[in-house]
């Protein structure tokens, strides 16, 4: 049991590529992603009921240090500016298992 | 000057009464809707099928005179438009949106091109498969014009240079111009024998999964309409006018070319559709300053439906008067 | 009674093998499943084709005196079942889930309909496509009429008056319904040529959807099988013994009209089937209070099966003696 | 960074509408839908896996101030208690760009 | 208003149904699955565009009490050490309704 | 020894001419995608068609020395590979990623099959439809034999009694094969007519079908290469001889067995295709000590493309040398 922080990041989905690439260059230790989801802010209503993803949002997770969060809050910052979108930062105790897992044994 | 008989036969083909019913959908607050990605799907094939036919009939034709001409006064088209759509919008907007809108309009609408196709078929006018190549390549020039006039605006050109790159592959390689030119080529390449082997997929499905598509299209329409008041009357205008307008550019270098009447029809619709699947997602990502509030429903809301209720049989009674 | 080579007849065709399979692969606990929204797509599509393909019969024929009498009875059926089905219930139930399922019951199964069809045209026995004009519109009376059943009841009428608008509003304009009712108009617009245009994608491609959309249907059923524990042995004697007497309801009726074979069994059909799409939609925005856990399962886990397995060939032996 | 409530709720798909507008008519200034989820709760599981959405969830993500939480939890009650559903309220660090983004511009 | 644990696990999809069977082992009251997440960690990306689902993610969330979501996380620990994942623990208010709804009425 | 002209001949059809679009959009870094679940719908049609053809043709041939050989000696090669490939892959990798990629490569791809048969359609080589058949019982045992090598290597056997029913349930009832095998039967039960009603759907629409579930494959091959460069050149090359191996075991059996060009044409793919969709599954529950990131990138973007591109038409030159 460990204390992290929570992000969470609602941003255009025309923009989800460059945040996780983003999200990559800072190195974070992962993140999940949901892909659909709808919403309403100043910049009005994403029904996501287009062929085109130009009125969709993504919901982006990442568990982290606070130092992280404060790293990835700042990367953002522009994106959610020139997108629109929300970050979020909270609490948490992430309940994560040992480094050990089978799948890193190189082959 | 519009016929009556060819408007009502053009509204009471099933596409266009799909279109309708969904509209209506929207309008009786019924709860009516086809769920992503279902639109996607027909979307994706009615790009498949149209560029597949296109090329087994390039391929067929072979590149004669009549190609030639009709490819070179498509992208003429396609460069002239959003220059003279962007100076008359910058009297009243600013560069962002002027720019959007124009590239918006330079482009084509791929699903107002098939029910133009569906209708010369319904009539039995003869057109060339050549069209569709046309319109392939007329799908990109305004994207990037559209991006370059902005930038030229704005000077400092405050983009690095991996910018045009970028740009450039959003005009090109976008998932809607890329499959249509990729089926385009497939078709080109397999030619008779892959039109055969496609035929019951490319063909007979197809009017069924157009009615479709346009039903959800009708339900989409119909509920951005609310976001265009907000848009103000100059531009509610506009979204009808520009079509007018920018058809009878078509319609003008398609006398001037010597198309035939088909040819002549597609040119003045390629002319006034507005893309709101291609341009839109590129627009987001090379100027975010624009508002897509504001260039996706004009296309999708006003001129879609214009053009396909009325502009078509419009544009067809015109082109028939001028060509007799 | 029942003619066991019908019943064979019946159990061995595809879209009755699929559905089959699909109970079989909860069974096996095998994890097939076919996600969300693609059986959305095939009911959307199934609605779609059986509509316009019925519209367009209707506009062949016209507006006979069979057809006249079919849907009159029709729509006569569907304002009895309702309500003794209410009555019957309400001896055991709370008014809630009374009136919740007879709607259900009171309504139709568009599935159940085409299973029957399906049927028909397998053994060559002429039926009129007017019957789908008539199921369409026996499913929203129910609808209304068990809202006011149990508004009725509930007496204090607590309902502000936009209540019934939005009521209304649920059971003529409900998604599925306003699909179903505008495919019949647009067939009966566009008639022949419309027909000839969508021929492929109505009828070529029907049998095929409807093998998967009953795949579906059979892991669906067979996964609520369990919830109807809860409901008690009532409710489960019910599911099966309500589609046996509003069968009988719908061939005296079929036989006092003077329906044909084929009519009366779709009429019987039509009676006996309980809706799981459009019932449950309006019954949980309009009596929040009924448990959908009850009335959903008992329609889709077992009045269904029961009609597709053996009910339709059940009704066809009945008719078949009744009318030789 | 702005010290936000963060209120989710969890409600039948049936009622997203109603909840929604009710949520526009107390001027949210925005939220966020994931309109398909599945569940179980007291009232049985809700598979989504039938044609209609009669058994099926959708989460609603608000971030706004200690009293709006306030209000929106009191608006939603009836509806929760009638369809079902889950209403949370917990604390959340905004990290939102400034009001002068470009979409606001009136042409 | 009642303050709550929420459990948020994001998990391989191929183990949501035995993660599921074990929550409802443990009798808790409810939870809600968001089925479609794709995500990045130790183990790689896992992008979710495949026909089968192994390499897809899916969301779920928990609100229980302090002690259930110690046994929760004591539980999905070997799933989440085998194929991947994180629980997350954090503090809410439920604002629940009455446990007096209707469907709970048996006929 | 290849061919050139069958190469061509099998480059140039629009399915693989498909699959190499997709994967030309992402080396364009195009944005084209198709979306979930819409791959699925494909991969279940594919699944559902294969097999109800299968099924009416079985049903026709009957149960002749040809057909029964044809199995046989499937289910032999089903039960040789994964042995020989797990001890080959024992001298460089683990027990648990060797079994995952024995029964990777054990088992059978279903679209690389489909491919070879709508290769052989096209040059109008005759073969059996119980292939099909041979394809279906081929599936499973790959699977139950790399969970038995590696339970036998771990030997403590950890493993409690259920266990082997999970595992017989993962192998026989997995999704795909349960739909595989129910289609197969239903076609075999429901014969003649059963086909005929379904013709349209299972015949006409399949070639489209493939076109864009192969475009997806292409997406999602391309996307993956790059994971493959952690698995190391060992097994980058692996991929590739693997299929030749096996290709050349399923041969040499089809030469000893007396099939016709046809059947060992498919017989060699059976052994030569990697499954990306069924044991992926299953090892994930079995053997989840099995790194994905390794066998399924193999499975699908190299040893898939190998066969569809390449291998197809190698084999078949090989076997019109060999028998001829
Ligand atoms: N207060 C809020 N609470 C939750 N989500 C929000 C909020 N404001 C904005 N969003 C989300 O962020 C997206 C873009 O917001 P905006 O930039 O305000 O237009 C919206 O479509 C919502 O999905
Ligand atoms: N304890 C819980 N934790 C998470 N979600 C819940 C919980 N209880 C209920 N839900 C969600 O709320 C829906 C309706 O719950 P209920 O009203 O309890 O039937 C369920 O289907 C779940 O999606
Ligand atoms: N730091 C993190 N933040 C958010 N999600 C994560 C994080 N690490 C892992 N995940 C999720 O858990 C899945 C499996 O992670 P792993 O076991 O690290 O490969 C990933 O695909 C992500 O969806
Ligand atoms: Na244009
Ligand atoms: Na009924
Ligand atoms: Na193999």
């Amino acid at each position: 049991m460990r204390p992290i922080k929570k992000v969470e990041i609602i941003c255009a989905s025309v923009e989800v590529r460059k945040i996780l690439t983003a999200l990559e260059k800072l190195e974070v230790s992962g993140y999940t992603l949901i892909r659909d989801a709808e919403g309403m802010g100043d910049r009005g209503r994403r029904l996501a009921d287009e062929v085109t993803d130009v009125f969709k949002n993504s919901y982006i997770l990442v568990c982290c240090s606070p130092e992280m969060a404060e790293k990835i809050s700042q990367k953002v910052q522009p994106s959610l500016k020139k997108f629109g979108g929300v970050c979020l930062v909270s609490d948490a105790q992430w309940i994560r298992v040992g480094e050990d897992h089978p799948e890193r044994k190189e082959p | 000057m519009i016929d009556p008989g060819l408007l009502l036969n053009n509204l009471l083909t099933p596409p266009v009464l799909f279109f309708t019913l969904g509209m209506a959908a929207v309008f009786c607050k019924s709860d009516l809707e086809i769920p992503q990605p279902l639109p996607k799907l027909f979307s994706l094939y009615l790009l498949f099928a149209i560029g597949f036919k296109g090329g087994t009939e390039l391929r067929h034709s072979g590149l004669t005179g009549e190609v030639v001409a009709g490819l070179g006064v498509g992208l003429l088209m396609a460069c002239i438009i959003p220059l003279y759509v962007y100076f008359i919008l910058r009297s009243k907007l600013d560069a962002a949106n002027s720019a959007a809108i124009a590239a918006t309009y330079g482009s084509i609408s791929a699903v107002t091109f098939i029910a133009a196709e569906t209708f010369l078929g319904k009539l039995g006018i003869p057109y060339g498969g050549h069209m569709v190549a046309a319109m392939a390549l007329m799908e990109s020039p305004a994207i990037i014009l559209g991006v370059m006039l902005y930038r030229w605006q704005m000077t400092k050109g405050d983009g690095d240079p991996a910018d045009w790159g970028e740009l450039f592959r959003e005009a090109f390689f976008n998932g809607s111009v890329f499959l249509l030119m990729g089926s385009l080529l497939i078709g080109m390449i397999t030619g008779e024998s892959g039109k055969e082997s496609l035929e019951p997929v490319v063909v007979d499905f197809f009017k069924g999964a157009l009615c479709f598509f346009l039903l959800d299209m009708g339900l989409v329409a119909a509920r951005r309409l609310k976001d265009l008041m907000r848009a103000g009357s100059f531009l509610l205008g506009f979204a009808i006018w520009a079509p007018l307008l920018n058809a009878a550019v078509g319609i003008a270098l398609a006398k001037l070319a010597g198309l035939g009447i088909g040819d002549a029809l597609l040119l003045a619709v390629l002319g006034a559709g507005a893309s709101y699947i291609a341009v839109p997602a590129a627009m987001r990502h090379s100027i975010p300053e624009a508002n897509p509030s504001i260039y996706v429903p004009m296309a999708l809301a006003i001129t879609f439906p214009f053009n396909v209720l009325i502009g078509i049989p419009l544009y067809l009674s015109i082109i028939q008067w001028l060509w007799s």
